[in-house]
């Protein structure tokens, strides 16, 4: 049997990048003793020196990233909680974003920035967060945030065999929570393609994330109740399937998006805006965003925590409000 | 150390103060405010300090406690660290001066007035926790009338914030000093460079204390910094480096004090280290056997700061061993108190998320 | 006669607070010696040591602001161009943007950063740059983004005055190019508060800065050819007045959003978003979006910067398709 | 320096090279390579140094009168600078060593082989500008063949990149170096702070190259840093700080020259001042007058790196008044050709915005 869970999946996948490629490196805090959330576990043994601790200081992690591609290796930085990320915002916009651009493509980095984030793990404001707003709105960086394991596999393998930098998301609830039998799960897919995951006529819901699991499993309960749902996994955030967007917002005529990440300036507002233009015409019902509210995410408190994330129930209320409209 | 009684909040259920002079029989232990010789701290300082010493170590087991119990989501203590955190904020003016503290200061925020009720508010999350209302994680402390910075888990931004109160009140002509505190591994950051050096232009009354506990999680110093000290990073901006050891809270205090006062009378700012050592994994999270060697756990363990200061006290005949052991006794009444107490008040509710997002123009 | 430009608006407008408050101070990067763009110019002399030289750091001007402010000064932080922000990002999000949230209002911070937006001066991609999707992202900042003098100088004001952090954005290219008839202006606006600067029946825009003029300069070309406009000047993004968005937007059916940040993730999104899900009854055609294509702005030849940003004839041409619809 | 006449594209209308030769008949002329005493370096490399230095004033001059004539949009020059950085490129291996270099850098850029035409393709963001094809400002360096790092204008982050390169090479056994380079204004920034660090702590062959040039935009160094050298603050992270006289050609190599073969051997990284001046204003967007002593500059214009180094030559007898001019009227012409032609050469289409916003995949 061929189950494993999201952690493992990561930690393989880097394991497997590692022995292929001998440009490939891992840098981070705390990585050789194998990560806070053990996603480098084992690895500095098995690959003596490509597995480095970097000092406390993101900025270096991910501007040294940036030198060590464009001399030529393939420099997976680690980001402890993306939380962290911020102080390599520079970094990230300034520089990695328009490396390729300023350049026409002359030089290039082949990076990848792995992170923890989201919510439901007590982890209070500066252990929760939601970044992926912030970078899919940097044209020239891409932004990637899988669901299930075999596409954590599939996803991080592109990622880090992509010239350019690529965010790569996972959400630290799902690391041990999510198993997948790898061996039978659906295709490998590619950065840029989204999956329509489940089919259903009445309503199409939007996520990636934890949010996508959530919103599966509302769909579950909404069919017990006769409501089929169309559930798109996103998996691809900067490129965008938008053609696959589009089509399963015209199937149903009725859009749900649903994210973890604050309502406002999050990245529901691009899908709603996006299907409000092109598909405009299949539309039924007002396009619904469902997501956290507009605070500082997110409370430490688990009564506060779990009023902030939206969860089955709250969407499995959103959809039927959408289905009877 | 004036308004000490004051700055105890009445429901607190011992007062030290109290037993200190229901302890006066014996003439020889009235307590004395005059130094005392090889110390240079009077009796009275020398009994708190290892109150606040050893309560802030006593809280710090209780919550881990009651992590392990399953009821407290996350602990991230100071144990290792009471000597280099009472001995500094000692050395401060409590009301008047300030503290832009890290995560560990239990020990700092105890001087200052915290109760240890409060500190389990703290760490249960409670509605009524001081520092954030449950909104942040504990240990992420903040009090307006102690005049302790709200803080995020991003390390070494309140170095910056602590320079920004300098220069404010040296544009007010306020005779403060600001003290802010981080780990060895947070001078690695830009903020770190950014603060000194903004500090030391404009010769701002802050004092950069850098707890070096040894570890950074996992990374021990030499992964953090190529120098042998992190007093030495203060050279760069013609900043005075000092290095003090952190597990004497005598020479912390003694350290600290004439440095919290050059600074106020604008002689500019400092960067003191405190060597210390992290006796504990870096959180409830953490599990430092993958990485911390055993031997050097149970070397620095015999230089625990709260055991030798008492081991001193006794030895020097400062105190009786009975004396010692009616402090430790209280402090045990005390955090058993805090936390059946802490236990019974109401968390916050879910909506309680919402709300002060902005605060309202008046 | 009292006609003046943005800069001078926002000059008198300092000038005026150093003089009323004396917790005000000015901190920026060759602020002493007036700025890039001259908007402190006189104000070191006129006040001194109040209008501080900072080092070259970004990170520390935000940051030592934040600390001013708790203390209970007032700081104006500038940052000499919005492009160089980012290395202040963390300090923004991490901190300012949370001070009250994670104190419940007990600790806050009355303090303002300014700094010069967009593009139209062959800055480039690092001196061109519309930052407004990142902080209307940040629940506890509040960022205003006026298009006329007087509302600079009343918006300015009241963010000088407001209890939080605002992100006041100065578009650059307006600096000299607009101005106005003070004493003749429109009552002053609050934080908040969006503006219906022109009223037509038949499609609304909605804009903010230089493209707010851009919009008002098509509106008059397309009412020769018959086509009535009514175009809102957004003012305060975050707050963002909802409630005069959806009317507008109700009272033609047909949107167009402007803006001069680039497409994908930009606050356009937003507008959209809100419209779709709150005003969907109303609308007669697909809610449109014009912005900068998805590139690191902006190229820096006169060309490619033009072909770069939307114009006049860009929002009349993308009027002309609306009304037709 | 090897390579030599290879990095100079055949399209280059003059070649020193065949100048030198064609002017090989006196036999005291017969350019050398064997060091000349007080100098350390050879006949033939000082008249490059001079080439180099010329070639850099003389394309600054020509492209400011551009911008006054309303021909360029902007100028950022290194007028004042050329000694720190023809000494300093001069030491690399070209097209071995890696440059991170900053905007003022057209100097080191002309030594690693940018031609009079491509540094005025630049300038008028011509289509084919072989530095970023009229998408950035000018002066925003990059070329692969001549491995120098594509940069913002975001200051210090190339650090950063210079430190990941050096990462980079280490473990490939690479023996290369990087220079990288940066305005002493841009030492303040946290970049600066985790670069050093990163590099010192791994002990990785960069240099860090400050040109120190006394201003950053209005601000005198005394409002950047609380230090009195740049090189001082190296003490923090335990790397060498050197100060070199960024006037002096020859001492600017000389200092640079050993360092970056210590540096290829594995000693790590260095940190080397170079004090010089801003000549000109900021950029054409600036005025100086508002801030900066009329008597200061005309002080320094005296020691004006070119001519000073000009004036040596002649005094110590290396070279004739009429080998010199030679050279000026060469670069005069040089520079004369270049404008002429890049003006003819064609602009960015509008639509060349578009594309290259990510590399393709394979
Ligand atoms: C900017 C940032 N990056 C990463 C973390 C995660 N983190 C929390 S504590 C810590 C180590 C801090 O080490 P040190 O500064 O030595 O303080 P100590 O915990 O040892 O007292 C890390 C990496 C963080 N909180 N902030
Ligand atoms: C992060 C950042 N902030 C501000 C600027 C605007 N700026 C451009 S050059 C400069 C001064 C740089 O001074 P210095 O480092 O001494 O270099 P110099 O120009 O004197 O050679 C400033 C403030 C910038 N480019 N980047
Ligand atoms: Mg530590
Ligand atoms: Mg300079």
């Amino acid at each position: 049997m061929a189950e494993v869970n999201v952690l493992e999946a990561i930690r393989e996948t880097l394991d497997e990048a590692l022995s292929e490629d001998d440009r490939v490196f891992i840098i981070g805090e705390d990585v050789e003793a194998g990560g806070v959330f053990r996603a480098t576990d084992g690895l500095a043994k098995r690959h003596p020196g490509r597995v480095k601790d970097s000092p406390l200081a993101e900025s270096s992690i991910i501007g040294i990233s940036i030198g060590a591609a464009h001399y030529g290796m393939r420099p997976i930085a680690e980001i402890q909680f993306a939380d962290f990320i911020h102080a390599g915002f520079d970094q990230l916009c300034s520089e990695a974003s328009r490396w390729s651009y300023r350049t026409k493509g002359e030089q290039y980095l082949p990076m990848v920035v792995r992170t923890p984030w989201g919510g439901g793990v007590h982890g209070g404001q500066h252990h929760s967060q939601s970044i992926e707003a912030y970078y899919t709105h940097m044209p020239g960086i891409k932004v990637v945030a899988p669901s299930f394991p075999a596409d954590y596999r599939s996803l991080l393998k592109a990622s880090i065999a992509d010239p350019n930098p690529v965010l790569f998301l996972e959400h630290k609830r799902t690391y041990r929570l999510v198993k997948q039998d790898v061996a039978n799960a659906p295709a490998e897919t590619s950065i840029g393609r989204a999956r329509i995951t489940r089919r259903g006529a009445d309503l199409t819901m939007f996520a990636y994330g934890l949010m996508l699991h959530e919103c599966l499993a509302a769909s579950e309960e909404l069919a017990g109740e006769g409501i089929e749902c169309t559930v798109v996994d996103l998996l691809s955030l900067q490129p965008l399937d938008v053609e696959t967007v589009l089509e399963a917002a015209r199937m149903t005529g009725k859009v749900l998006v649903v994210h973890e990440d604050t309502l406002t300036g999050g990245f529901g507002g691009e899908i709603a805006a996006l299907i409000a233009e092109h598909a405009f015409e299949y539309l039924d019902a007002p396009i619904r965003r469902l997501a956290a509210p507009d605070i500082p995410a997110m409370p430490y408190h688990h009564a506060m925590e779990a009023f902030f994330m939206p969860d089955k129930q709250k969407i499995a209320a959103a959809a039927r409000d959408l289905a009877a409209y | 150390m004036g308004g000490y009684v004051g700055r105890r909040p009445a429901r607190h259920a011992f007062d030290l103060r109290g037993r200190v002079s229901a302890m006066t029989t014996e003439e020889r232990r009235q307590l004395s405010d005059a130094p005392v010789p090889n110390y240079h701290l009077s009796e009275r300082q020398l009994e708190r300090m290892y109150y606040y010493m050893r309560l802030s170590r006593s809280l710090n087991e209780r919550m881990m406690a009651l992590q392990r119990q399953g009821r407290a989501a996350f602990v991230i203590a100071g144990a290792g660290q009471e000597a280099a955190q009472v001995g500094a904020a000692m050395a401060l003016r409590p009301g008047v001066d300030w503290l832009a503290p890290y995560y560990r200061d239990l020990g700092m925020n105890i001087v200052l007035g915290m109760t240890a009720r409060e500190a389990m508010l703290n760490e249960l999350a409670k509605a009524d926790d001081p520092n954030s209302f449950g909104r942040q994680m504990p240990a992420h402390w903040g009090s307006v009338s102690r005049k302790i910075v709200t803080q995020s888990s991003v390390v070494a931004t309140q170095l910056l914030h602590a320079t920004g109160i300098a220069l404010g009140a040296k544009m007010r002509n306020d005779p403060i000093v600001v003290l802010t505190c981080c780990g060895e591994g947070s001078t690695s950051r830009g903020d770190f460079h950014e603060a000194l050096n903004f500090a030391a232009i404009h010769k701002l009354p802050v004092i950069f204390y850098v707890q070096n506990n040894g570890y950074a999680i996992s990374e021990p110093t030499v992964k953090e910094m190529p120098v042998e000290h992190v007093a030495d990073r203060g050279q760069a901006y013609g900043i005075r480096g000092q290095v003090v050891d952190g597990m004497d809270v005598v020479a912390v205090y003694q350290t600290l004090r004439p440095a919290v006062e050059l600074t106020r009378r604008g002689n500019g700012p400092f960067l003191i280290e405190a060597k210390c050592y992290r006796l504990w994994a870096h959180s409830s999270d953490d599990d430092d056997t993958r990485y911390r060697p055993r031997k050097e756990l149970e070397e620095w363990a015999l230089k625990d700061p709260v055991v030798v200061f008492r081991q001193r006290l006794l030895e020097d005949g400062m105190f009786a061993e009975e004396e010692l052991a009616e402090i430790d006794e209280l402090v045990t009444q005390e955090v058993r108190d805090a936390v059946e107490w802490a236990q019974q008040m109401p968390d916050p509710k879910p909506e309680d998320a919402l709300g002060y997002v902005y605060r309202e123009v008046q």
